[in-house]
């Protein structure tokens, strides 16, 4: 049903402005860029966590689809896409300009061509009945969560993407004082470091809202969380119990 | 027809001049140098325009040098000085981005390019001079007129890269531009006497 | 013949210098610049009229031929007057009296190094390689000492003369005008700041010399020679000994910003 | 040589006036201000004047001649001295030739336009020893033309009037003028008359004032006090503001030294390096030509 | 003519030289990157590398001292057994000592042997065993397409189609018309590297006016510890260090560096006088030496008396010379150079396209290996964590890791060649005091030799 | 106290206290007494060991002369060299000037002493070749033996050769007459160190081939500028003297 779509315009103006410097290494997104491996990082871990309780013989696991909701400029869609292990990347944005730019970019490396395909379309838009856009083995939604105006259902419809076994893979930011210090006051405003009107304070999500939210549902495991810290200089830290704080990756397997 | 022995003052422009030229021209490839690693390490894209203006700028360092050294002219006093000043200005302008760096060039090229046009102007007018006297010019002045012309062309090309480039979008414009070009006047006034 | 030209009353206009153009300059053997400075030297236009008038130099050079027996003194510009078919009184005429004489001494040996340069170097003038320009100037100023031979027993008068307050300007003038031919003729091309090191470092060298060959009584001054080449080496030495130190901080300070380039700063 | 036309226009001061009639005011000029002639120099030079005579006189060294020729006895040297009224230069000159020099068979002939200053030469001469009073003679005379000098009437001499003598041509070893050139109605005339009367090797030697060109900021402080403090003091003192006016005035008007040693180069003469020495910045200046042979 | 897919490697590497083979060969072995596409250019012909075959009785003169860490690294990607390890010599102990005032340092592991490299120093190897090894191993491992004895005609930037845009990616023209677009070009291509001068990167530094004169050479016996207990001598000079490295059997090479007039003299030499001249390089006095380089013959006698003469102890230089391998004498000019930066968009230099040091502390190759290793290392994370292995972003974690640690050890080698070119003076006694010190004190000693092995800490 | 095997015949291997109290010892005795000649060889040999004759073998290996001398090792005794050929050359050359100088002041090559304590044996050869030579070197200056006239050479063979004896033996001029060492510092001392600096080493010259040389010839090659003729200086002085006393005596 196409009821209140979960895009919220403001936002895709927002991000509209900041398309052309997406990919620049020194430009504003240089965050992004430096949190990615740690998102496969993550990926790898949940993957190994599931594996090994599936016993799964040593042979080398079979590739995997991935869907990558609210792609952005194709950050993760790109690495995704590259890796060996990778069948194929579908990657899905509402923003136009913002996936002209990834597509564009996606053009400067041949071995994206086979295994990544930009969709101008959200969740709700995806079509359900295509089995391409069904039984993902990983469905991924980096730094969106934050920025959508309901969060359940988008959650909601992210899930039913994932093939049984499958997994979940989001990250976002704590509603903690410091989360605010750290990624409204001293990233935006004072450092500059990330574009200013990029982060709602209120819209954060807890790590244990999540766990709750999941935990409701059958269906899903026991979520894997990592908390994450930026150190200007060298770059994002894993600290533990620092989901409570600010950044974390959060992963769910599909058991149901 | 004889040519004319230069008058003193005549010797004395005319060696002013070229110090001041060289003295320009280093500063000029001094600041290209001291610019190009901090603007393209950020803007890859940046670096044939970069190394275009630098070889120009070293080929027109090289045309005084050998201008010098063939009329005998002493160069600055205060080459030390005009080396560390034009490097710390290429170097900060860089490190405050593109625009800045662009912006740099945009002041120093209109400065340059002001005072060749004055130099150009004098020339004629001692060869005009001469010509009405009966005297032959010869082409060592008719050269020197053409080298400045070719010259001052080329660093007006520079000006217009540099706007192109967004020098016009640096934040304080009229600030940078304005204590970049006060600076560049004094220096060539000092540099046409020491 | 000079053509008494009507020249109206002093110029009550601007007093800047008369207009080039006047016919009165066109005639007259133009007065030589104010004083000649290290200036822009025109490879096709004729040089400016030479430091001294005919007149000027007809008494100086007779009057030179008396310095080995009287010295720099008023007799032998007295003399040089006589023997040049003028009065004794003539003399005075010449600016700044025994100095003058002293001056035609140094103007007449530097501009005589041209000359000399053909017959020291021979009139290939082809790429020099690398230790050649060195030769050269250990060779003119070589040249150059030995233009002081004749007069070398009056030198040390002439320097005291020269050292006198109002003539220690012309005198280092001079000096550096002598430097700047001599390395101009060792074909130096450099035009950095070791232009001024290097000049700097061959006055002090030359006017070691000099004064070691005032008291060097060795045959054909030999012992000079060897404290020229002393001296040459010595700075040759510390001219590589600056260039090496500079080399490496320059190496070092860039490998500075490398390092912290390379550990990420934006610089 | 044309004869100086009198009403030719010349200057004097800043007011144009014929030439018959510049000359009497000159002459009025002296006979006022005769006697405080050395004051008024004291002002325009800061006391230095005597200091650059004292080197005019050196830099000229008369009566020298070459020791070591025995077989030539001191060579005789006869110096006429123009506008030298009071005789400032030419005891001097006597002194070095007389004394420092040990050459009696030099002699100096003062000549001036101005009676007074003659006479008030020929009284200070008195005190020299007789030797020089001997080589020493005074003539009146207007330096523009020299056929037409009268020797001072002294009490002594007959009273009936002296036919006026000429100065023969090429009979003056040294032309001195000292402060006196930049009154001459018709300098180039004076020079041309110079030319005539020296020997070949003869040499034409002037002080005056000039101009402090190549120190701007010490030109202008200098200018403010001739134009402003000396006229006044002119005539706090004198009590005659116009003739220091009017000489302030006319060292304005003199040409700069690179003008006057181009005059001096028309009028026949040949100069040696610059033609002129700068004393004290330029304040003053020492030109020297020499007649060529 | 226009790229083919074909064209596209993910990985072109210019210069068959150690660094060149080992990377290729280290990205081949690596599991996570064998998949990579990777291409060799190389100017001369491989089939000579290939088909290189010594009698055990000659050894080339391009030897190279390989340190333990640098092994390691051949062993983990599988190069190392394919050495013909007949021909590679380790050694156990090393003798330096100052030839003007006779103050000696040894290097040995001594009692506590160090655990991974037992007691050996290093392994003094020649070049072209290292080389053919490496290519045995790498056609064992196949999948790299080679070009060999093709000629770089020069490098550009790929062009947009309407399916892809490689503006960005540099393309090497062979001289054949062939073209290789690169996701990333490494340049370890030697000193004047063309890889280099197309990145824009300067490479700064300057001459030592010092030539390095090598030469095989033949012992009168295997070395006074016998093939247990090589040792490595190398003995300060005025005009240069000069060191003899042991080979298998009763052969070493030598390594001096002296001036560009001596080197020439030595290459002079008929052999009875150069080797004689060897043999007083590690015995007389420094006042014998400068005179026996004005000789233009004649060594041969002057050594056999000046050696009754010259105070000495016998076991500690090294065993006399007898013979040198024809045609083995060459000479190579010393100079530092250090590169502004390691890489570009898309560029990474390593080894000596990066760095020339002198060879007084014989580290030339290892800090070529030591880059290698760094930046295989990061293309494995980029590769396992989806980054384009090209971009710059990309490669900052070998520049960090390898630029301050070749700038150092370039430092320290430069500075001991500074230190001990003084011949005379206040310096010889301070220097002398300075060697002795280190020699007494074993903790710091032993921090050197790690350095040096290549398993120090790391800046 | 067992002492280490000689490196020569003659040798007597010192330890450092040994050689600090041989120095000190000669040196002292030999200052009062200068005409103990063997104290005055002991005092050289304990004194040059650490550099000084380092040095000087070191400048003699550094000459192609110098190093033939060390290799032929030749000697300067009576038997080695033919006096009676010396006598039969032309006055000017050095041989006769030697030979006549040798007959004049009555000594003879043979009266030099063995080297005993410097360890190294060539360093102990350059030491005996330096005082056999002491004699050439007496007529290349024409420096009698008188005292003033040996510590003129002293002088000059220190600023030469820099042996510490040489240069300590200067000391001795305190011993001299005052106007004797007043002549001394005014022109023999400066005469010593100018020349001997700016001449060639002295050490490096094969004496057994310069025989048949003219001495101004010599000099000339070796830059040494003879000095005033002390000899007949105080021949001079002594007549007068003689002429004063006879004045005043009657």
């Amino acid at each position: 049903s196409s009821s209140s779509s979960s895009v919220n315009p403001s936002e895709v103006s927002h991000f509209t402005a900041l398309a052309s410097t997406w990919w620049d290494p020194h430009g504003p997104s240089r965050i992004l860029h430096l949190m990615n491996p740690l998102r496969h990082d993550f990926i790898t871990r949940c993957l190994a966590s599931s594996s090994s309780s599936s016993s799964s013989s040593s042979r080398t696991p079979p590739p995997l689809r991935y869907l990558d909701v609210g792609c952005g400029g194709g950050i993760f869609a790109e690495s995704a896409a590259r890796l060996p292990t990778t069948s194929s990347v579908i990657a899905i944005d509402p923003t136009p300009s913002i996936l002209a730019v990834a597509r564009s970019h996606a053009r400067r490396d041949p071995s994206l061509s086979s295994k990544l395909e930009y969709l101008d379309a959200t969740i709700e838009t995806l079509p359900a009945s295509d089995e391409k856009y069904q039984n993902f083995d990983v469905v991924s939604c980096f730094e969106v969560v934050e920025h959508v105006d309901n969060p359940a259902a988008f959650l909601e419809r992210c899930g039913q993407r994932v093939r049984p076994g499958g997994w979940l893979v989001l990250s976002t930011i704590a509603r903690t004082w410091t989360s605010w210090l750290t990624t409204n006051f001293v990233a935006e405003d004072l450092l500059g470091i990330v574009p200013k009107g990029t982060h709602d304070w209120d819209k954060y999500i807890n790590e244990d809202e999540l766990r709750a939210f999941f935990g409701k549902r059958e269906g899903w495991g026991v979520p894997v969380v990592v908390g994450v810290v930026y150190v200007p200089g060298l770059g994002w830290k894993e600290v533990k119990g620092s989901e409570k704080v600010g950044n974390y990756f959060f992963g769910v397997q599909r058991v149901g | 027809r004889p040519k004319k022995p230069l008058t003193p003052q005549q010797q004395a422009f005319l060696s002013s001049a070229l110090r001041v030229n060289q003295a320009g021209e280093l500063a000029a490839t001094l600041i290209y140098t001291a610019q190009t690693p901090p603007l393209i390490n950020r803007e890859p894209h940046l670096r044939p325009l970069m190394r275009h203006m630098y070889d120009q700028e070293a080929g027109h360092l090289d045309t005084f040098n050998a201008l010098i050294a063939k009329h005998r002219v002493r160069p600055t006093a205060l080459y030390p000085v005009w080396s560390v000043l034009a490097t710390g200005l290429g170097w900060s302008t860089a490190v405050m981005g593109r625009e800045a760096a662009m912006a740099c060039t945009e002041a120093v090229e209109t400065e340059i390019g002001g005072h060749y046009n004055g130099q150009i102007r004098t020339l004629l007018e001692m060869v005009s001079g001469w010509e009405a006297e009966g005297y032959d010019v010869g082409d060592e002045f008719r050269e020197l007129i053409s080298t400045l012309r070719r010259i001052r062309d080329e660093e007006l090309e520079h000006l217009d890269h540099a706007v192109q480039h967004d020098a016009k979008k640096a934040e304080p414009h009229w600030l940078l531009t304005g204590v970049i070009r006060a600076g560049c006047r004094g220096a060539i006034w000092v540099s046409e006497r020491v | 013949t000079i053509v008494p030209s009507s020249t109206s009353s002093p110029s009550t206009t601007t007093r800047t210098n008369r207009p080039l153009t006047s016919a009165v300059l066109l005639n007259h053997q133009l007065v030589p610049s104010s004083s000649p400075r290290r200036s822009y030297h025109s490879t096709t236009h004729p040089p400016p009229p030479g430091p001294f008038t005919p007149v000027e130099s007809a008494i100086l050079s007779a009057a030179y031929q008396h310095v080995p027996t009287h010295g720099f003194t008023p007799e032998a510009l007295a003399l040089g007057a006589r023997s040049a078919g003028y009065l004794d009184i003539s003399a005075t005429v010449v600016p700044d009296g025994v100095f003058g004489l002293i001056r035609w001494h140094l103007v007449t040996q530097r501009l005589a190094l041209a000359g000399k340069k053909t017959a020291l170097f021979g009139a290939e003038e082809n790429k020099l390689v690398p230790g050649e320009v060195a030769r050269r100037v250990e060779a003119l100023v070589w040249e150059r000492l030995m233009g002081n031979k004749e007069i070398n027993s009056r030198w040390q008068e002439a320097l005291a003369i020269m050292a006198q307050p109002t003539y220690v300007p012309a005198s280092v003038k001079e000096l550096a005008l002598l430097v700047d031919e001599i390395w101009y003729l060792a074909g130096d091309v450099a035009v950095d700041p070791s232009w001024y090191t290097k000049r700097a470092s061959l006055s002090a060298i030359y006017a070691a010399s000099e004064l070691f060959m005032t008291n060097d009584r060795s045959p054909d001054f030999q012992e000079t020679r060897e404290f020229l080449r002393r001296r040459l080496g010595e700075a040759s030495e510390i001219g590589d000994a600056t260039r090496s130190v500079r080399e490496w901080v320059s190496f070092t300070a860039s490998a500075g910003i490398n390092v912290l380039r390379s550990k990420g700063m934006p610089i | 040589y044309a004869v100086p036309d009198p009403s030719r226009p010349t200057h004097f001061g800043f007011e144009t006036v014929t030439e018959a009639e510049k000359r009497e005011r000159v002459a009025g000029v002296f006979t006022s201000v005769a006697e405080s002639y050395d004051r008024m120099n004291d002002l325009m030079s800061f006391g230095w004047h005597r200091i650059w005579k004292d080197h005019f006189v050196a830099s000229l060294n008369p009566g020298f001649s070459p020791l070591s020729s025995s077989s030539d006895p001191r060579s005789p040297q006869h110096i006429l001295d123009i506008a030298g009224g009071t005789g400032d230069i030419a005891f001097r000159m006597l002194h070095t030739a007389h004394v420092l020099n040990a050459n009696p068979s030099v002699r100096v002939t003062i000549s001036d336009i101005n009676p007074a200053m003659l006479s008030v030469g020929k009284q200070r001469s008195t005190s020299l020893p007789a030797s020089q009073q001997a080589a020493l003679s005074f003539v009146e005379a207007n330096a523009e033309d020299l056929t037409r000098t009268t020797p001072l009437l002294t009490s002594t001499s007959s009273p009936s009037p002296v036919p006026p003598q000429e100065i023969p041509s090429e009979s003056v070893d040294l032309y001195t003028v000292a402060f006196g050139i930049r009154n001459f109605s018709n300098i180039p005339a004076a020079l041309r008359e110079a030319h005539r009367v020296l020997k070949p090797g003869g040499v034409f030697a002037c002080l005056e004032f000039s101009k402090a060109d190549k120190f701007p900021l010490f030109n202008t402080l200098y200018k403010e006090w001739s134009f402003r403090a000396i006229p006044l003091i002119g005539q706090l003192v004198a009590g005659d503001r116009d003739s220091y006016q009017y000489l302030v005035e006319s060292i304005e008007r003199f040409p700069s030294q690179t003008e006057f040693r181009d005059m001096i180069v028309d009028a026949g003469f040949v100069v040696a390096g610059e033609g002129y020495e700068d004393l004290t910045g330029g304040v003053a200046a020492i030109h020297k030509g020499m007649k060529p042979r | 003519g226009t790229a083919t897919r074909d064209d596209i490697y993910d990985v072109v590497c210019v210069g068959g030289g150690p660094a060149g083979l080992s990377l290729l060969t280290a990205l081949r072995a690596n599991p996570t990157t064998s998949h990579l596409r990777v291409a060799l250019v190389e100017a001369q012909d491989l089939s000579k590398i290939r088909s290189w075959k010594l009698p055990p009785n000659q050894f080339s003169n391009r030897c190279s001292s390989l340190t333990p860490s640098s092994v390691l690294f051949l062993d983990q990607i599988g190069a190392w057994s394919h050495l013909e390890q007949d021909r590679v010599q380790p050694y156990h102990e090393m003798q330096v000592w100052d030839g003007v005032s006779g103050a000696r340092i040894e290097f040995d592991w001594g009692p506590n042997p160090n655990p991974s490299t037992g007691t050996t120093i290093a392994y003094m190897n020649e070049n072209l065993n290292l080389t053919s090894g490496l290519l045995k191993r790498l056609e064992e491992l196949g999948g790299v397409s080679v070009f060999d004895s093709a000629r770089v005609e020069h490098i550009g930037f790929g062009e947009q189609t309407d399916e892809l845009d490689l503006r960005e990616w540099p393309t090497v023209h062979l001289a054949g018309g062939k073209q290789l677009l690169a996701r990333l070009l490494v340049g370890a291509d030697g000193a004047n590297s063309p890889v280099r001068s197309f990145a824009g990167i300067e490479a700064k530094g300057w001459d030592y006016g010092r030539h390095g004169v090598v030469a095989t050479l033949e012992l009168e016996g295997e070395g006074w510890g016998g093939d247990q207990m090589k040792v490595a001598y190398q003995r300060f000079l005025p005009t240069g260090p000069v060191a003899m490295l042991p080979l298998p059997g009763n052969h070493a090479t030598l390594v001096w560096s002296t001036t560009p007039e001596n080197a020439a003299l030595l290459k002079s030499l008929p052999a009875e006088d150069f080797i004689s001249l060897v043999n007083s390089a590690f015995r007389l006095s420094p006042t014998d030496l400068d005179f026996l380089h004005t000789q233009s013959s004649g060594q041969a006698e002057e050594y056999k008396w000046r050696l009754e003469h010259t105070p000495f102890d016998r076991q500690s230089v090294p065993q006399t010379v007898v013979g040198v391998q024809t045609g083995t004498v060459a000479s190579f000019p010393l100079k530092l150079r250090h590169a502004d930066t390691y890489i570009g968009e898309r560029v990474a230099l390593v080894g000596d396209a990066a760095h020339t040091i002198h060879p007084l502390a014989g580290q030339g190759l290892n800090q070529g290996q030591g880059d290698v290793q760094s930046l295989v290392k990061t293309i494995d994370y980029a590769v396992s964590h989806g980054q384009d292995l090209g971009t710059r972003m990309s490669l900052e974690p070998y520049l960090s890791e390898r630029y301050t640690a070749n700038h150092v050890l370039l430092g320290v080698c430069d500075k001991l060649h500074k230190l001990y070119s003084v011949g005379s003076g206040p310096l010889v006694p301070l220097r002398s005091l300075g060697l002795n010190l280190v020699n007494s004190l074993t903790p710091l000693k032993s921090f050197f030799m790690n350095q040096a092995a290549g398993n120090g800490v790391k800046i | 106290p067992s002492r280490p095997p000689p490196n020569y015949p003659g040798h007597v291997p010192l330890n450092t206290i040994e050689r600090a109290a041989l120095a000190i010892g000669s040196g002292v005795m030999s200052f009062l007494n200068p005409r103990r000649g063997d104290l005055i060889a002991a005092f050289a040999e304990a004194t040059a060991t650490p550099y000084f004759i380092h040095r000087l073998r070191d400048a003699m290996l550094a000459s192609p002369t110098g190093r033939r001398i060390l290799r032929d090792r030749p000697r300067i005794t009576s038997t080695t060299l033919n006096l009676p050929y010396l006598r039969s050359l032309p006055s000017g050359t050095v041989g006769h000037t030697y030979i006549a100088w040798l007959d004049r002041e009555g000594v003879s090559p043979d009266t030099r002493s063995a080297v005993r304590y410097i360890d190294d044996e060539e360093c102990a050869y350059v030491m005996q070749r330096y005082r056999e030579c002491h004699d050439f070197y007496h007529a290349l200056t024409g420096l009698p033996v008188v005292r003033e006239g040996e510590v003129a050479l002293k002088a000059f063979e220190f600023a030469n050769t820099l042996l510490p004896m040489t240069g300590l033996s200067v000391f001795a001029a305190a011993t001299l007459k005052p106007s004797e060492r007043a002549r001394f510092v005014d022109t023999y001392l400066p005469w010593a160190v100018r020349n001997g600096l700016r001449s060639k080493e002295v050490i490096n010259v094969y004496w057994e081939e310069e025989l048949e040389r003219d001495v101004h010839d010599l000099r000339r090659e070796l830059g040494v500028e003879p000095p005033p003729d002390l000899r007949e200086i105080r021949r001079k002085e002594r007549e007068e003297r003689k002429r004063a006393k006879q004045k005043t005596a009657p």
